[in-house]
């Protein structure tokens, strides 16, 4: 191959070569979200347009799907695209097609996380593993735990601005470090780790 | 009476059977005489005291014609069997249980297994506390004491030996029994071998007097004692399961005559390669119900369908017996 | 009917207003509920984005807990939890690898879930269940000339809830409607709040509970009503803030529906945690 | 149910399908048309409808060593005779009860109303049926049938 | 395996070109064809329903005195007849034939060369097994009754009538409304051309009215549907009009009197958007011209106490108060069935605010609107009587979407493509069309295409989300806003409209169930009429001599409805020019000797062809009557009923031969 041809080529923001992509992308997202028919998809754009999020995405969710089915692995993991779906489902219950694109955002988040491309410093990543293993140790979430350890995970100076919307929701007894937790945590962590 | 004629040989034996049948010859009344007056009885345990020794001694051939009645369910039977085909001009199966197994066939929904330790071990009158079961060779001080070993499948006659012809019934009827044995007397033309005999060549309900419509659309079947009979509807109609439409008649549709359904004993029609597989279809055609449950709720009101259209036929069925 | 009671962790820190008056409405209403024993976190939308095994299990185990408590229903208060318990449900259902697997977890606690209990909503319950006539009965203080627009978010009726149109929402309307009040009509009924990004995104998610808390009172409502702990705190602890932000006065009382059921039931204040929440008071004439 | 790696083992159960004329026949044909791949396990017989089914030949499968029985009819109120697969349908629940007693698994025997445009839905009842199959091993009934045990 | 002795068996298997031999071992199955009994000789060719592939079976009969034939090849549903033919030419009877389905039913659907080739075995081995026991049978001959009714009074059916009635025959022409034209007739101009839709309608409409060898059924619907092909009887229940049909003569004085002095209720031919009287005629052109008294609004059905003014006002005494539904017969030999289709409800589409918004219409509605003699006369007004000045199209409502119809229905993005250019004729405003892919695939469907884009009317590609009144500005402040990504940009658009049409798209009719099931044909999984073949035989049906044509069987725009027509028409005539149609003789017969007269029998037979003779206690079976479904054959306790082809024997011995070696 002709090393210089193929940089300068690639240089351009509208080109892609075929060796760059990975092949198998789509068919394990696919898989992941079980059995996903993304490889049906027809373009419409439905998604993009019901989704409340789109409009700070980098990518429409319409050309998260032709990306993924095509390979751009790279692309679609390593901005935020993904993390900004906030599950609400508008884009699954009214594809034509009947795929359900939120669970292919989630199979997208979790395999961002196994293979650690996504922005660098994001917080919906740092919230969701904060969450997950608030509730991996104590069966349940206790909001002051998980935002002071978000917080901590994240930008602890971030937590200054909701300072005084914690101290009154403590006050008026909306957050309590006192909650009744579960009783067996013990039994439940070991469930979790068959 | 042709004098000059030399009388027949007649042999009875009975396999795997309850006695009925050889009562059936008995059943005969005076018209003995007219066969005794044909015929001499060289063997019929039942009878005469003569031993299987002097059977087996007889020259091959010898014995005209012998009425096999009951079922092959151990080694004696076939030997027997085996004995008497060699020994005899025309071997026929006599009743229902030498023809297609016959009530001890229903043993064939159970095994070997099964039968010995209900009958020597769970059996409700029992006292075996060492659940000794029968074995067919023992050492007894007086020496070896056998007794016939005991099959694990009860087998037709005409699945052991070849059998010249089949006479229906559980028993067969007597005034039958008469009529084929001067056919063969007055020498008249016999059907082609491995005919049944003695018997229509038409089910049941051709000679049943019950009034039949085509309004069958059974929604339920009940047993005998759980409705009243009209006395002159078809049994079916009235929901109490008959086999009369997939059985032969010959018998004079004696059970129907006295009121209760036909069990099936004198087996199909000929062609009919597996009788109870014909019955279940005739009865589930009289059906009503499009909704599984209802249809359900009917099939379900046959108790024990299986030994109900299987009852005489198991082991001459396609199957033969449980299969597992 | 034995009805079991899922709270979730929300309903017993900032969402504890929803309990207070849930709890109250359904004594009021004579429907006794039995807490879930020992129930865990749902997992919400975060157990998903990074291991829907968990995800599935740690819902499954409240389901298993509910059937070996015995109840014939589970009522879920909080629209992700729910949606959490109806997806559990439905993968499940349709896929016996899956099935399998979470009752083999679950078994090692001597738990599994058959899919005898079934998952309801209170809303679905009230509406579907006792019908809006009933509620009407226990009325005592009719809203009177209160017009009020019904906020139901997102997971609350999609994708798998099926006791609500999820297209065109109405069961809260119907309460609103039994209660005396005026149900608004207006389109972002079912539009996203954007769940935790006030945290994360805030910029994104102050902006998106813009939009919602503008159009309903730009419709001219007096009170929006929520059916989920999120929705609910977004809509009501941020609204200060998004009015300053934004230079745009999006004040408007969010309540839960079990409070606004409660005022017009005539229960105290204090039984329905009105004291405990932030935004501009409903003032009843 | 796309074809899965299991469907494709060494042993293949033998399916004598009894498929009516107009429904499942037509379906059959309709699954070829459309390529939809399935386990070669079924034999098919054409019957005009699936009331021409005697229980008969569902028995005389088993003992010639058939793994399985399907019988593919019109849907209720769609029989191209009227009702002619009602009429299998009860024979077919009372020949359920008779093979069951006489050791047959149930499963080995399948009744489905499969119409003339569910290609679809046979690849799917055909594929289903042979993992039962495999599940349930190679049926012994001919053995036992052939070989008289004394 | 079973043996008859005298049977000497061809065994020919086809390759099909590829479509066989590259699944299946052709060869190796013919080589173990050869072995089997009674095979005789076995080969194996590229294609047996070619001519010399025929020609090779009638030679090997003769030169080796072949008495059965056994093709494995296709499924029996499509060459069965020729190998049957080949046969009969060879000098044997037809009958004595046996194919064996390798294609559809071993190569097409199977992966795996060794198992479909070890299936495939033992299929021919069923089949030769079975083909011993075949026996001599004729086919019947039964004369076609040259009558045909044709159902349903749309652009197809019209078609075809004039088609048939052309050729000399009667036609019965069955509508369930009161005028025939169907939904051709609510439209305004029809694409690519832009002819008139009227000016070419009705001219046929008149014709069929005319012409002596059509008789017009409307306002009528068939009831019942019994007998076979070439010879069906058919109940038409005629819905009261009360109107006597002969004497009114269309002059309106009736309506003008009606005691309803302004029109109250919903106009139906306007879709809604015009109201009419109780007694009214659907449209000016409605053929045949007579009014009908709608009962559910007539004051005189209501209470009783109306002074019947429509009636007085009637010089020539039509009206009829007492007229009751008449069910007429008809003898007829083949059926066409023309019944069209129904377009999609928009409602079940709620995101797009059809039903909530008044703005939101229907292309139908549309239709009407441009039409000049349409409810606003052609003026292009909103419900609040403005015009509008945007326009958003919607297509694919209802289509391409697994919730509602999977299918693409075809018609709508050129009907789509003709609005938009008459509403930009009639509005000047701006309009805009929302696709998700373009199709027009027809003769000048592109190049109409291209003159909308050139006519300055914006396309966006992608699907619309939502419509709503949801405005963030106040640009979009009291307008419509359509929410879409519009993916050839990649971006999220907000379009505020004034007005927005709802493309809707084509599903089979609400009654398209009861119709298949009265003339006992199939439907496909989607609900339209299925064609015996969907190349080879597109407006047959599995029920011979009946024939299918127009939407009913797949959305269809009306240049393809009208082909079809012809293509439905002439296959009708070949049948009546034949003169008689051959029966397939696979009826049943009771052997006498063995009835016992149990009567089990009877009920089985869903066509009465089964009788019990009282005098001989016996059961006896109308050969004309049966249809051969066999359904009394394995009810017959005592085996006396046979079912010829079918026999229990050669079922038998099929089933033997597909299992042991």
């Amino acid at each position: 191959m002709n090393a210089s041809s193929s940089e300068i080529l690639t240089q351009g923001l509208t080109v892609k070569l075929e060796a760059d992509l990975d092949k198998n992308f789509g068919e394990t997202i696919a898989r992941e979200a079980h059995g996903e028919k993304l490889f049906g998809c027809i373009q419409c754009g439905n998604c993009s347009a019901a989704c409340p999020l789109s409009v700070w995405m980098d990518y429409t969710p319409r050309k998260v799907i032709a990306m993924v089915r095509a390979g751009f692995k790279q692309e679609v993991l390593s901005n935020r695209t993904v993390w900004l779906c906030a599950s609400c489902y508008q884009c699954t219950v009214e594809c034509p097609k009947g795929i359900k694109i939120t669970d292919v955002m989630y199979a997208l988040k979790r395999e961002a996380i196994e293979n650690k491309i996504y922005p660098k410093n994001f917080p919906v990543p740092i919230l969701a593993r904060t969450f997950y293993s608030e509730v991996k140790r104590t069966g349940r979430i206790n909001e002051i735990f998980l935002l002071t350890n978000y917080y901590l995970r994240y930008n602890i100076f971030k937590m200054l601005g909701y300072a005084s919307l914690g101290v009154r929701l403590f006050m008026k007894r909306r957050l309590s470090l006192f909650e009744k937790g579960m009783t067996n945590r013990k039994e439940f962590r070991s469930m979790l780790n068959q | 009476m042709a004098q000059d004629k030399p009388k027949l040989k007649l042999a009875v034996y009975w396999g795997a059977a309850c006695g009925g049948c050889c009562v059936s010859v008995l059943d005969v009344h005076e018209k003995l005489l007219d066969i005794l007056a044909h015929a001499d009885l060289v063997f019929w345990p039942i009878a005469l005291d003569i031993k299987y020794k002097d059977v087996e001694e007889m020259p091959d051939g010898s014995i005209d014609i012998t009425l096999f009645n009951g079922a092959v369910r151990n080694s004696e039977n076939e030997h027997m069997a085996h004995v008497l085909r060699q020994k005899s001009k025309i071997l026929i199966a006599y009743g229902s249980c030498a023809y297609l197994g016959g009530i001890p066939g229903l043993a064939n929904f159970s095994t070997r297994e099964e039968l010995l330790r209900r009958v020597y071990e769970e059996s409700e009158s029992l006292d075996n506390p060492q659940k000794i079961h029968p074995q067919p060779s023992t050492e007894v001080s007086e020496g070896h004491l056998h007794i016939p070993s005991f099959y694990n499948d009860v087998l037709t006659l005409g699945q052991v030996v070849d059998v010249d012809y089949y006479i229906p019934g559980c028993p067969p009827q007597s005034e039958r029994l008469v009529e084929v044995f001067m056919d063969i007397v007055s020498g008249k033309d016999l059907p082609p071998k491995g005919s049944v005999i003695g018997a229509s060549i038409r089910v049941q309900c051709d000679e049943c007097k019950r009034k039949k419509s085509d309004k069958k659309g059974i929604t339920r079947f009940y047993r005998p004692w759980e409705v009243t009979d009209d006395g002159e509807t078809c049994l079916n109609e009235q929901g109490i399961l008959c086999m009369g439409p997939a059985t032969r008649a010959g018998c004079g549709v004696r059970c129907v005559e006295g009121n209760a359904p036909c069990r099936g004993c004198y087996g199909p029609l000929d062609g009919i390669g597996d009788a109870g597989a014909r019955i279940l279809s005739a009865i589930a055609s009289m059906l009503d119900g499009k909704e599984p449950e209802e249809i359900s709720r009917a099939t379900d009101s046959i108790v024990d369908p299986a030994g109900t259209f299987y009852r005489f036929s198991l082991p001459g069925s396609k199957l033969r017996r449980k299969v597992s | 009917m034995k009805y079991l009671y899922y709270p979730g962790c929300s309903l017993k820190s900032s969402g504890k207003h929803y309990e207070i008056s849930l709890l109250a409405v359904l004594q009021k209403l004579g429907i006794e509920v039995e807490e879930l024993e020992n129930w865990n976190c749902c997992g919400a939308t975060n157990y998903m984005s990074i291991n829907e095994n968990y995800a599935l299990e740690i819902t499954a185990r409240n389901l298993g807990i509910a059937e070996k408590q015995g109840g014939d229903e589970v009522i879920v208060p909080c629209a992700a939890c729910f949606m959490g318990f109806l997806k559990t449900q439905k993968y499940m259902e349709s896929e016996s690898g899956i099935r399998d697997r979470v009752n083999q977890i679950l078994n090692h606690s001597g738990l599994s879930y058959n899919g005898k209990v079934q998952i309801r909503h209170p809303l679905d319950l009230l509406v579907n269940q006792l019908g809006a006539d009933a509620l009407t009965r226990t009325v005592e203080m009719p809203l009177k000339d209160l017009k009020v627009a019904s906020y139901y978010g997102c997971q609350l009726i999609r994708p798998y809830a099926t006791f609500d149109d999820q297209w065109n929402p109405h069961t809260m309307d119907d309460i609103a409607r039994a209660m005396g009040a005026t149900p608004v009509d207006w389109p972002l009924k079912s539009r996203c709040c954007s769940g935790s990004m006030t945290s994360t995104m805030t910029d994104i998610g102050l902006r998106m509970n813009y939009v919602i808390l503008k159009e309903a009172k730009s419709r001219g409502a007096d009170v929006i009503i929520t059916a989920c702990p999120l929705c609910q705190f977004n809509l009501e602890c941020f609204q200060g803030k998004i009015s300053r932000k934004l230079k745009d006065d999006v004040r408007i009382p969010v309540m839960y529906f079990t409070q606004l059921m409660g005022l017009a039931m005539g229960i105290p204040a204090k039984k329905l945690g009105l004291k405990q929440m932030l935004s501009p008071s409903l003032v009843l004439n | 149910m796309p074809l899965t790696e299991q469907t494709k083992q060494d042993w293949s159960p033998r399916i004598v399908a009894f498929f009516c004329n107009w429904c499942t026949y037509t379906a059959s044909d309709l699954a070829g048309v459309s390529r939809l791949r399935y386990a070669p396990s079924t034999r098919v017989i054409r019957v005009m409808c699936s009331g021409r089914i005697d229980p008969e030949f569902v028995i005389e499968a088993f003992t010639q060593g058939a793994d399985g029985v399907l019988i593919g009819g019109c849907h209720p109120g769609d029989c191209h005779y009227s009702e002619g697969n009602y009429k299998c349908l009860r024979r077919y629940h009372l020949l359920q009860r008779v093979i069951a007693q006489m050791g047959i698994d149930q499963r080995r025997l399948r009744l489905e109303w499969i119409s003339a445009s569910e290609g679809k839905r046979l690849q799917e009842v055909v594929n289903e049926m042979t993992e039962t199959l495999r599940q349930l091993g190679p049926s012994t009934i001919r053995e036992v049938v052939q070989t008289v045990i004394k | 395996m079973p043996v008859n002795e005298e049977a000497r068996v061809g065994f020919y298997i086809c390759h099909c070109g590829h479509n066989i031999a590259n699944m299946v071992d052709v060869t190796a199955v013919a080589e173990y064809a050869a072995k089997l009994p009674n095979v005789v000789l076995s080969r194996d060719y590229k294609y047996m329903c070619s001519d010399p592939g025929q020609e090779m079976i009638a030679k090997d009969v003769e030169v080796f005195k072949l008495n059965r034939i056994v093709v494995a090849s296709c499924s029996p549903l499509l060459h069965e007849n020729t190998f049957r033919t080949a046969t009969s030419k060879a000098g044997i009877n037809q009958f004595y034939f046996q194919m064996v389905n390798i294609r559809e039913n071993a190569s097409w659907v199977h992966e795996d060369k060794e198992m479909a080739t070890l299936k495939a075995k033992d299929l021919v081995r069923a089949a030769i097994s079975r083909v011993v026991f075949h026996k001599a049978l004729e086919k019947k001959k039964v004369p076609v009754n040259p009558d045909v009714l044709i159902v349903g009074g749309g652009i197809s059916g019209i078609s075809a009538a004039l088609t048939i009635a052309n050729a000399g025959k009667k036609v019965y022409l069955v509508e369930k409304e009161p005028t025939i034209g169907g939904y051709m007739a609510k439209f305004d101009k029809t694409f690519p051309t832009l002819d008139c839709a009227a000016c070419i309608l009705t001219p046929k409409m008149s014709a069929v009215l005319k012409h002596p060898g059509i008789t017009l059924l409307s306002y009528s619907e068939v009831s019942a549907v019994d007998g076979y092909v070439g010879n069906y009887h058919v109940k038409v229940t005629r819905k009261p009009r009360y109107i006597i049909e002969e004497k009114c003569v269309g002059c309106f004085a009736c309506i003008d009197a009606c005691i309803f002095k302004e029109a109250k209720f919903s106009d139906e031919f306007n879709e809604g958007l015009s109201k009419r009287k109780p007694v009214y005629i659907p449209f000016p052109q409605a053929t045949p011209q007579v009014v009908l008294i709608d009962d559910k609004t007539c004051i005189h059905f209501k209470t009783g106490k109306c002074p019947q003014t429509c009636a007085k006002a009637c010089d020539r005494n039509a009206f009829d108060f007492d007229q009751k539904p008449v069910v007429q017969e008809l003898e007829v030999g083949t059926i066409l069935l023309c019944t069209g289709f129904q377009p999609f409800d928009a409602a079940r589409a709620p995101y797009y605010g059809y039903g909530r918004y008044s703005n939101v219409y229907t292309s139908l509605e549309v239709e009407r609107l441009v039409n000049a003699s349409g409810p606003t006369g052609g003026h292009v007004v909103l419900r609040d009587k403005s015009k509008p000045k945007s326009i958003g199209i919607i297509h694919c409502v209802g289509s391409r979407d697994e919730k509602t119809n999977k299918w693409c229905s075809r018609v709508c993005c050129m009907y789509s493509l003709k609005l938009a250019h008459l509403l930009k004729e009639h509005t000047d405003a701006e309009i805009y069309n929302f696709y998700i892919d373009m199709r027009t695939p027809g003769k000048g469907y592109e190049e109409f295409y291209d003159k909308l884009l050139n006519e300055g009317v914006h396309f966006i590609r992608g699907r619309v989300a939502e419509v709503s009144d949801w405005a963030i500005n106040d640009h979009e402040k009291g307008k419509l806003v359509i929410r879409v990504e519009d993916t050839l940009i990649g971006m999220v658009r907000r379009i505020p409209v004034d007005m927005v049409v709802l493309a809707v798209g084509i599903e089979p009719g609400k009654d398209a169930q009861d119709i298949r099931r009265m003339f006992n044909i199939s439907c496909s999984n989607e609900g339209f009429f299925l064609e015996r073949h969907p190349k080879l035989a597109p407006v047959e049906t599995f029920t011979d001599g009946i024939y299918i044509a127009g939407a009913c069987q797949g959305p269809r725009d009306i240049p393809d409805s009208v082909a079809q027509a012809g293509a439905a028409a002439a296959q009708a005539l070949a049948l009546i020019d034949s003169g008689f149609v051959e029966l397939e003789p696979n009826t049943a017969f009771i052997t006498e000797e063995l009835c016992c007269g149990c009567q089990v029998c009877i009920n089985m037979c869903p066509y009465h062809a089964i009788t019990f003779d009282d005098g001989k206690g016996k059961s006896h079976i109308n050969e004309a009557l049966c249809k051969g479904c066999g359904t009394c054959v394995a009810a017959c306790g005592s085996g006396a009923i046979t079912q010829n082809l079918f026999e229990d024997q050669q079922i038998l011995s099929e089933i033997y031969g597909l299992l042991v070696e």
